[in-house]
Parts: structure tokens; sequence; C-alpha cells
């Protein structure tokens, strides 16, 4: 059954992402002003995502000596779009606004265009720190690729549904966190890598001087920044209707219940961002292929056996 | 208009600071940096992420022509301030402030001839190639285009790679290119001039800039704590480096009781031990160790003791061939570790010859 | 639309792709030959699957099978091209004579 | 009518980028106009109705045109497009070739009486996939496996310099490899 949101919502969605989006950053500020033994103000943090924006915007764009210009536009552009686009399937409620049959595939391969935007920015710029950075995220890509996948695969096999208004409703008694725990972590995992951010932020590392990002300036800086949030937003808001029971919940109504938890996805996220260093893509692509994803593997067949125990299928 | 001037006001509210200084200014970039961190400022991570570029010291005449390089590439509206010292930091950065929501300076400041150039790296090529090569015997100022042999030139005055053997046996591309002197997190004044591969660097060569005869020393614990405050921002931990540098600030500009110092040292040295995080994205070849955890625990360790009056031992300084010995082989954020652990002096004793070709 | 329709667009995609296969020197350009190829022949799979046998499933498992092949053909040509590249330093295809039938 | 216009975008888009590919001199140009029309081309099949396998198509060769840009960069010379160059070679006949093949195609797509449409789809077409792949279709679904297996071996073998017998020792019995750079698990 399609139980989309009518088509007002497509309008809003952008302004509800960049909202969450604004709150996430301003909550990064305080925690990394505790971290660091100077603490920021509420009042100062609140202003603070809109005050940088402000000065992108009103700072000049630069342009590239023999760089590709053309392909560095698209992959700035790309980052946001994508964001939106993988976010069109998230139950906002009960009701996304684009109820698609394959929705988690629709998730997946939207968040992907993520690798193309970040070589993008990095090759076009035509320079060494910017190009590493690319690199980096492509590297960093295809190790937390395949544990994703398995984590999304493993949410579907237990709804037995790709749509995620399905995985919704299976969750309505148990939250899938209970029975998939592995697959949960492993998301939660690649979501900050998706968005190369926190322990996963060495394709825009302070090392390379700010990599893939190093050499945008005004607008352009803007554009990119402002789309990795978003893809943090979206994929953390993801965790919600696929592990912890979407807009089920006592009390609250259903949309309540997906932007508590969605906050509290990224409540954790940044609380654990400060306590943790950078991670180096030699250590983690291993990491990941040979234990995430096993792992994952190893978490879908469980689920799988748990499935067709209950007579499923 | 008023909109306007009001929108830079605000846009200028909180800057983006990008610190220049050459050998010898640790003291005074430390002071700018407190000031800078107590204001809340961030500090950029490249000239794209500038808005104001504080030059410290006097800058000899080839740090001189980087900054000329650099400050093509800030998007304006930006400002550039000297600093030379201590007591003026304070009003030099209001003063900066008050420039970067000045309709008409911005004006007079933006280039004319369209936007800022991105050059390769943080680092503008012509420069970089006329240092590397002729660092020693060449008026600055006087560019021309130099480029490695093999290499040919491109459109952009850009060296076309050439190719060398990786370290799985395939001849792939190798890019020369300098590391330094503007970079986060990078030792005042020093330039590594690296034959990069991917990014596996394959030969080091490094120097100072302007070759400085008589350096100002920081007080050891306060050069300890620089520099492990380096090694755990590079590291991602920006937290426990901005409390080192906090505890440095302390030891350089007093503020604080040595109890306080003292507890405070402990509980950095406690974390950076506990943190099996770090130990794992840390460790080098060999045994589960880590030279760079272990290196960055003898700091905290020789900083602490200097603190509380023990005769602790100077830190070993390492000097720059040893540095280039262990540069070579090594992947880009491997070596920015390194580079931060090694914390180099010139070595007034080693005649070390500056004026030979480029890094090939 | 119609059959006519996807099927020319489809066989303008693999004229398209087998003329990079057959001019392209080099290996890694000449497999983008190749995908694009390929890329016609989803189409007109797809197309036949619609216009001519919606009730079963065998355009789709076509698909699936022509995908497969794409993710193959990378996977070992550019396993190929780097053993080539490793011991001859060679990724111009006239270069490579002993791959010459 | 907007179907119509759609198609008609979608399929130019799919063509004038697939024809690009060859006349461009940025390899990552080349690499991502492939990209925009095998983007085009999942659009073409979504609109036939078969939405897994057009996102599927979408993420595939997302990654796939990625992978490819980077191995493309490394292997060729003058990756940027800053030099113009030619990388043909016998064009005149390969234009031929092509001429023929798609004179042919097209004039057996326009001229043979097709058959008319037999039933209607299934009503989930991603559902009906999955079953006829894992009953019907089974012995197809198998030898993809195997061969996606086998490929994997087999190209790493090709690919690889150093493998694990370099690392560890004849008798893999090194306590530890001289990888110059450690991986996150294992020796």
């Amino acid at each position: 059954m399609n139980v989309a949101l009518p088509l007002g919502w497509a309008v809003l969605l952008p302004v509800l992402l960049l909202a969450v989006a604004w709150a996430a950053v301003a909550a990064d500020v305080v925690v990394a002003g505790r971290a660091a033994g100077r603490p920021v103000p509420w009042t100062t943090a609140a202003a603070l995502p809109g005050r940088e924006a402000l000065r992108l915007l009103v700072g000049q764009r630069r342009r590239a000596v023999a760089g590709d210009e053309l392909l560095r536009g698209v992959g700035g552009a790309v980052l946001p779009i994508a964001a939106l686009l993988a976010a069109a399937v998230l139950p906002l409620g009960l009701r996304p606004v684009a109820d698609l049959g394959v929705g988690i595939v629709w998730f997946n391969a939207m968040e992907v265009f993520a690798w193309a935007a970040v070589w993008l920015v990095g090759w076009g710029a035509n320079s060494t720190m910017s190009l590493i950075g690319g690199y980096r995220f492509v590297a960093q890509g295809l190790g937390w690729e395949l544990p994703h996948m398995f984590a999304l695969i493993t949410a579907a096999i237990g709804a037995q549904s790709l749509r995620v208004s399905d995985v919704v409703a299976a969750q309505q008694g148990l939250w899938f966190v209970v029975i998939m725990p592995v697959a949960f972590v492993a998301f939660l995992l690649s979501v900050a890598a998706m968005a190369f951010w926190g322990p996963f932020g060495a394709p825009v590392g302070r090392d390379l001087a700010g990599g893939a990002a190093a050499e945008l300036g005004g607008v352009d800086r803007l554009v990119v920044l402002t789309g990795r949030w978003l893809l943090l937003v979206a994929a953390a808001a993801m965790a919600v209707p696929l592990f912890l029971g979407g807009g089920h919940g006592p009390w609250l109504p259903a949309w309540a219940w997906v932007l508590v938890k969605t906050l509290a996805v990224l409540a954790a996220l940044v609380g654990l961002r400060h306590r943790i260093p950078t991670i180096r893509m030699e250590r983690w692509t291993e990491f990941s292929l040979v234990v995430l994803t096993p792992a994952t593997i190893a978490q879908a067949l469980v689920v799988t056996l748990v499935v067709l125990g209950e007579g499923g299928v | 208009m008023d909109l306007r001037r009001a929108l830079l006001r605000a846009a200028a509210a909180r800057p983006h600071v990008l610190i220049i200084g050459g050998l010898g200014t640790d003291r005074l970039r430390a002071r700018v940096e407190q000031e800078v961190a107590r204001r809340g400022w961030p500090v950029a991570s490249a000239p794209a992420d500038a808005d104001v570029v504080v030059v410290i010291g006097r800058p000899g005449p080839e740090l001189r022509a980087v900054i000329d390089g650099v400050w093509t590439g800030v998007p304006a509206p930006r400002s550039q301030i000297w600093i030379t010292d201590e007591d003026e930091v304070s009003s030099a950065l209001d003063d900066s402030v008050q420039e970067l929501a000045d309709l008409a300076a911005q004006r007079a400041h933006a280039p004319r001839s369209g936007l800022p150039a991105i050059h390769t790296g943080v680092f503008p090529p012509e420069q970089g190639h006329d240092i590397s090569e002729q660092s020693g015997h060449d008026e600055p100022g006087e560019h021309g285009h130099h480029h490695h042999d093999g290499g040919m030139e491109l459109p952009g005055g850009l060296a076309m790679a050439d190719l060398g053997e990786d370290r799985d046996g395939l001849a792939l591309d190798q890019l020369h290119v300098p590391l330094g002197p503007v970079l986060p997190e990078w030792p005042s004044g020093l330039v590594v001039d690296i034959v990069l591969q991917g990014d596996v660097i394959q030969e080091a060569r490094s120097r100072f800039l302007d070759d400085v005869a008589a350096v100002e020393r920081q007080p050891d614990a306060a050069r300890a704590l620089d520099s492990a405050a380096r090694v755990l921002a590079l590291s991602g931990w920006e937290g426990p480096a901005a409390r080192a540098r906090g505890l440095r600030d302390v030891l350089l500009f007093g503020g604080g009781e040595t109890v306080r110092i003292l507890e405070e040292l402990d509980d950095l040295r406690r974390r950076v031990r506990r943190s099996r995080l770090l130990r794992w994205v840390l460790r080098s070849a060999g045994a589960g160790r880590s030279e760079v955890l272990e290196a960055l625990d003898d700091k905290l360790l020789s900083a602490r003791a200097a603190v509380a009056g023990a005769g602790a031992e100077a830190p070993v300084a390492t000097d720059l061939p040893s540095l280039d010995a262990r540069l070579v082989g090594v992947e880009f954020a491997a070596a920015r570790l390194i580079v931060a652990v090694a914390d180099p002096l010139p070595q007034p004793a080693l005649a070390r010859p500056t004026d030979q070709g480029g890094a090939s | 639309m119609n059959l006519q329709a996807y099927l020319v667009v489809a066989a303008a995609l693999v004229s398209v792709g087998l003329f990079g296969a057959l001019t392209q020197q080099s290996i890694v350009m000449l497999m983008m030959g190749l995908e694009l190829l390929l890329n016609g022949v989803i189409l007109g799979a797809a197309a036949f699957w619609y216009f001519l046998a919606p009730a079963g499933t065998e355009g789709q498992v076509l698909i699936v099978i022509v995908v497969t092949a794409m993710a193959i053909e990378m996977a070992a040509g550019f396993a190929v091209t780097t053993a080539i590249y490793r011991a001859k330093r060679i990724d111009m295809t006239d270069d490579a004579a002993e791959l010459r039938g | 009518m907007i179907t119509l216009a759609l198609f008609v975008v979608l399929a130019a888009t799919a063509i004038v980028a697939g024809a690009l590919v060859f006349r461009v001199d940025s390899m990552a140009r080349a690499t991502f106009l492939l990209l925009l029309s095998f983007l085009a081309v999942a659009g073409l099949v979504l609109m036939t109705g078969l939405q897994y396998l057009g996102v599927v198509i979408v993420l595939m060769m997302v990654i796939e045109m990625v992978v490819m840009a980077v191995f493309m960069i490394m292997y060729m010379m003058n990756p940027a497009g800053l030099m113009t160059m030619t990388m043909f070679h016998n064009t005149r006949g390969a234009v031929a070739i092509a001429a023929t093949v798609f004179v042919a195609l097209a004039a057996g797509a326009l001229v043979v009486d097709w058959p008319v449409r037999g039933g209607v789809p299934a009503p989930d077409l991603t559902m009906a996939l999955g079953e006829s792949l894992m009953s019907g279709q089974m012995l197809t679904m198998m030898t993809l496996g195997v061969t996606l297996f086998a490929t994997i071996v087999g190209s790493v073998v090709l690919a690889t310099g150093r493998g694990r017998y370099d690392r560890l020792g004849d008798d893999l019995g090194a306590a530890e490899s001289d990888d110059r750079d450690r991986g996150g698990v294992g020796r």
C-alpha cells in the first residue's frame, strides 16, 4: 500500500532537515567547547551555524588554476541534493514523502552519490591536498559500503520488505535493534563514515588542511559543508525507522517520536565524536572488511533464521 | 547599503584566523593562539578558510614571498595584520575585525581581476618551485618558472607528474610538492619538499625558511606541550589538544598554580595512555608498539617533570636529515604525525648545503 | 512510447559503445566502450520485457545477468591491466601484442 | 505527453553523454559522462516500472564509475586532459562497423513485426524477480554467484604484487608481516 505524505511535504522536508542539522551543529559546538575546556554558552552556540553560513555567503568564491570548475561545482551540488533525495523515503511519523517500494535500496543509492561528489570536489580543485582527501573518501567508502548494505538488508529481512514504512510497521511490538544489534552498530558507524564526519573525517582532515574542501571558499564551501551535515542528519534519521521502531511509542504522536529518536541518535553521535580520535584509512578498511563485513553477514543470517522460525515468507 | 554593512559586520564577528610565522616565533604564536581561543575564534585550516591572516614576528624574504602567495588565495572579505609584540595582539585582532566589516577597505583589498586563484596545495606553485630549487641564492620576488627534470610544463604553469615505482612495483605518477610552512599543526618555518606518489612519500628534504642564526628557545615544557598538542590535534582529538595548548599558555604567560597544572597534566596523560582507540590508530609496524604514542607520552612526562621542578633532561631535538629519513616510504597522515612528534630544531652546528637541486 | 523507440535508443548506445571499444587505445577506455555497449543491452532487455512479455521475469533476470557481467568485466579488466602494467608498464592495447589472438 | 518528453530527454542524455565519453580529453570527465549515460538509462528502466533494477543500476554504476575513475587516473597519461591528445586507432574502420551495426539493429527493430504484448506485469515486480531467482532461475543465480566469487579470487591473484607468502614467509609462520603500514587487524 502506498502511504506517502501529500506533495507539500516535499517542500517542507529540506526545511526540517536543515533545522535538525542546525541543532546538531550547535550541539557539536557545545560539546567541542566542553571537551576543550572552554565552554561555549548555549546562546552563542545556537546562533553559530547561522553566523558561519552568513560568513561564507558574504565571502568570495575561488577559482582553480587549471582545475575543473565544472566537475567541482557538480560535485559540490550533488552532496546536498543526494542527502535530500535520500531523506525522501524517511517516514516523518509513519508516512514518508515518497513511499517507494524499494525505499531501502533507493536510500542506499542516493547516499552512494556522496562517493562521486567528494571525489569530484577533491579532483576539481587541482590541489594535492584536495585530491588526497577525495581518494581517502573513496577508500573509506569501499570500507563502509559492504557492512552498510548488509545492515540495511538485515532490517529489510526482518520486515520482509524493502519499503521503509513496512519496516516501521514490522516494529510495532519489538524494535529491530533488539534482534539485530550488530547491524545497528554497523549502521551507526557507516552513518558517520558516509558523512565523512567525526572519527571518519580524514577526507577533510586537519592534516590535509581541510582535504577535499581545502580550496573551497564562499558559497562553494557552504554548499559542501551543509551537504555534509544534511547527509549525517538524513542517515542518522534513517536509523530510527530501520532499527528504533520509527514513530511507534507511547503517549506522543508518531512525528514527535521520530523527532525525539532522531535527535537522540544525533546526540549520541555528537557526544561520542569528541571522545574518539580520527580513524586512519588503512586501519578502517581492513577492520571493516575483515571484521565488520562477516559480522553483519552473520547478523543477517541469524535474523533470517529467526524470521523463518517464526514462519515468515 | 546599510543592509550590506550590517551583514558584513555580522559575518566578521567570528573570523577564522590563519597564523603565519617563521622560525623562532613560537612564543608569540602561542600568545596569538591563546587570544584567538579566548575569543572563541576558529583557527583556519587553509587560506581558503581564512578571514584574517596574522603574520607574526619579522618574516624573512623567503617567508614573505610565501605570505604574498597565501594572501592572493584568501577570499574577501579579508584582513592581514602583522604582530611583532605580545602587547599588540589584542588590539591588532580588534582592528582586523574592524577592517573585515569595513566595506570601503574590503573594496580596495579585493583582487580586481575576478576571483582569487587557487594554487596547488596551500603553497603557491611558483614560489614553491623557486624556493625548493633555488633557496639560498635567489632573490625573493624574482619568480621564474622552474620545473623539475622530466616534468613537462602544462597550461597553468604546473609541472606534470613524472613516473616512479611505487611500493607495490607499479610505475605510477609522482608529484613534487612542498609541505608547509602554512599548514595546520605544523612547526613554524619548516618546509619539507616531498616527492609524493598517491599519498605515500617517496623522498623528503626538509629545511627551514630564512635560516635564522639565533633562535629564541621556548622553555622545554612549553615546547613539549606544543608538540603534544599538535600530535593530538592531528589524531583528531581536538579537545585534549586544546587542553594541552591551554596548559602551554599557562606555563608561558602565567595564570595558574603549579598544583593545578600538574593535576591537569596527569589527567591528560592518563587519557592518552588509556585510550585503546588512540593506540590502535597510532600504532606503527612492530609488535603493537607505537612510536608516536610513546613519543607523545614522553613529551607529556617531560613537561610534567619540568613543571614539577625535577631536573628533567631536555627532550632530544630531531635534526633535519634524520627527519627526512623517517619520512621516506610513509603514508601522508603518518608523515604529518612524525613531523609533529619530531618538532625539529635548526642545528647550527651542522652546516647543511641549502643550494642543491630539487628534491628529485 | 513503444518498443521500437526503446530499441532504436538501445541500438544507438550499442553502436557508440562498439565504436569506443574498437577505437580506443587505452585498455581502460576500451572497457568504457564495453560498458556502454552493455548499457544498451540493459535498455533493450528492459524494453523487450515491458513491451513483449511483462508477465514473465526473464527480462528482469537478463538485466541482473548483464549488470553482473559488467561488474565482472570491470573487476577482471582492471586486474589484467594491473598485471600487465606491473610487468611491462603498458596500458595501451596496441602495445600488448601477446594479447593479440 | 510528460512521459514522451521524459523519454526523449533521457534517451538523448544517454546517447549524447555516451558519445561524449570518447570526445572529451579529461579522464575524469569521460568517466562521469559515462555515469550520466548510465543514470539516464536507469531512468528509462524505471519508466518501464522496474523500480528495483533501475535503482540498483544507479547504486552500482555510481560506485563502479568512481572506482573506474581512480583506475583511469592511475594508469593514464594526461588524466586531467590539460594536453589535447588523440587516443584513437583505426577510426575509419570502427565508424563503418559501428554505423553498420546501428543501421542493422535499428532496421531490425523497426521492420520486424513484433508480437503483441502478452500478459500484464506482476503487482510486485521485485517480489516476482526474487521468487524467480530463488526458484525457476535458481541455476542462473548460482552460476552468477560462483562466477562472481571466482572473479574476486582471480582478480586479487592477478592484481596483487605481494601475497601472503611474501608478507608472512613461506610457511606463513611469521609473527608479524613486514608491511610498511599496518592494517587494522591481524598481522
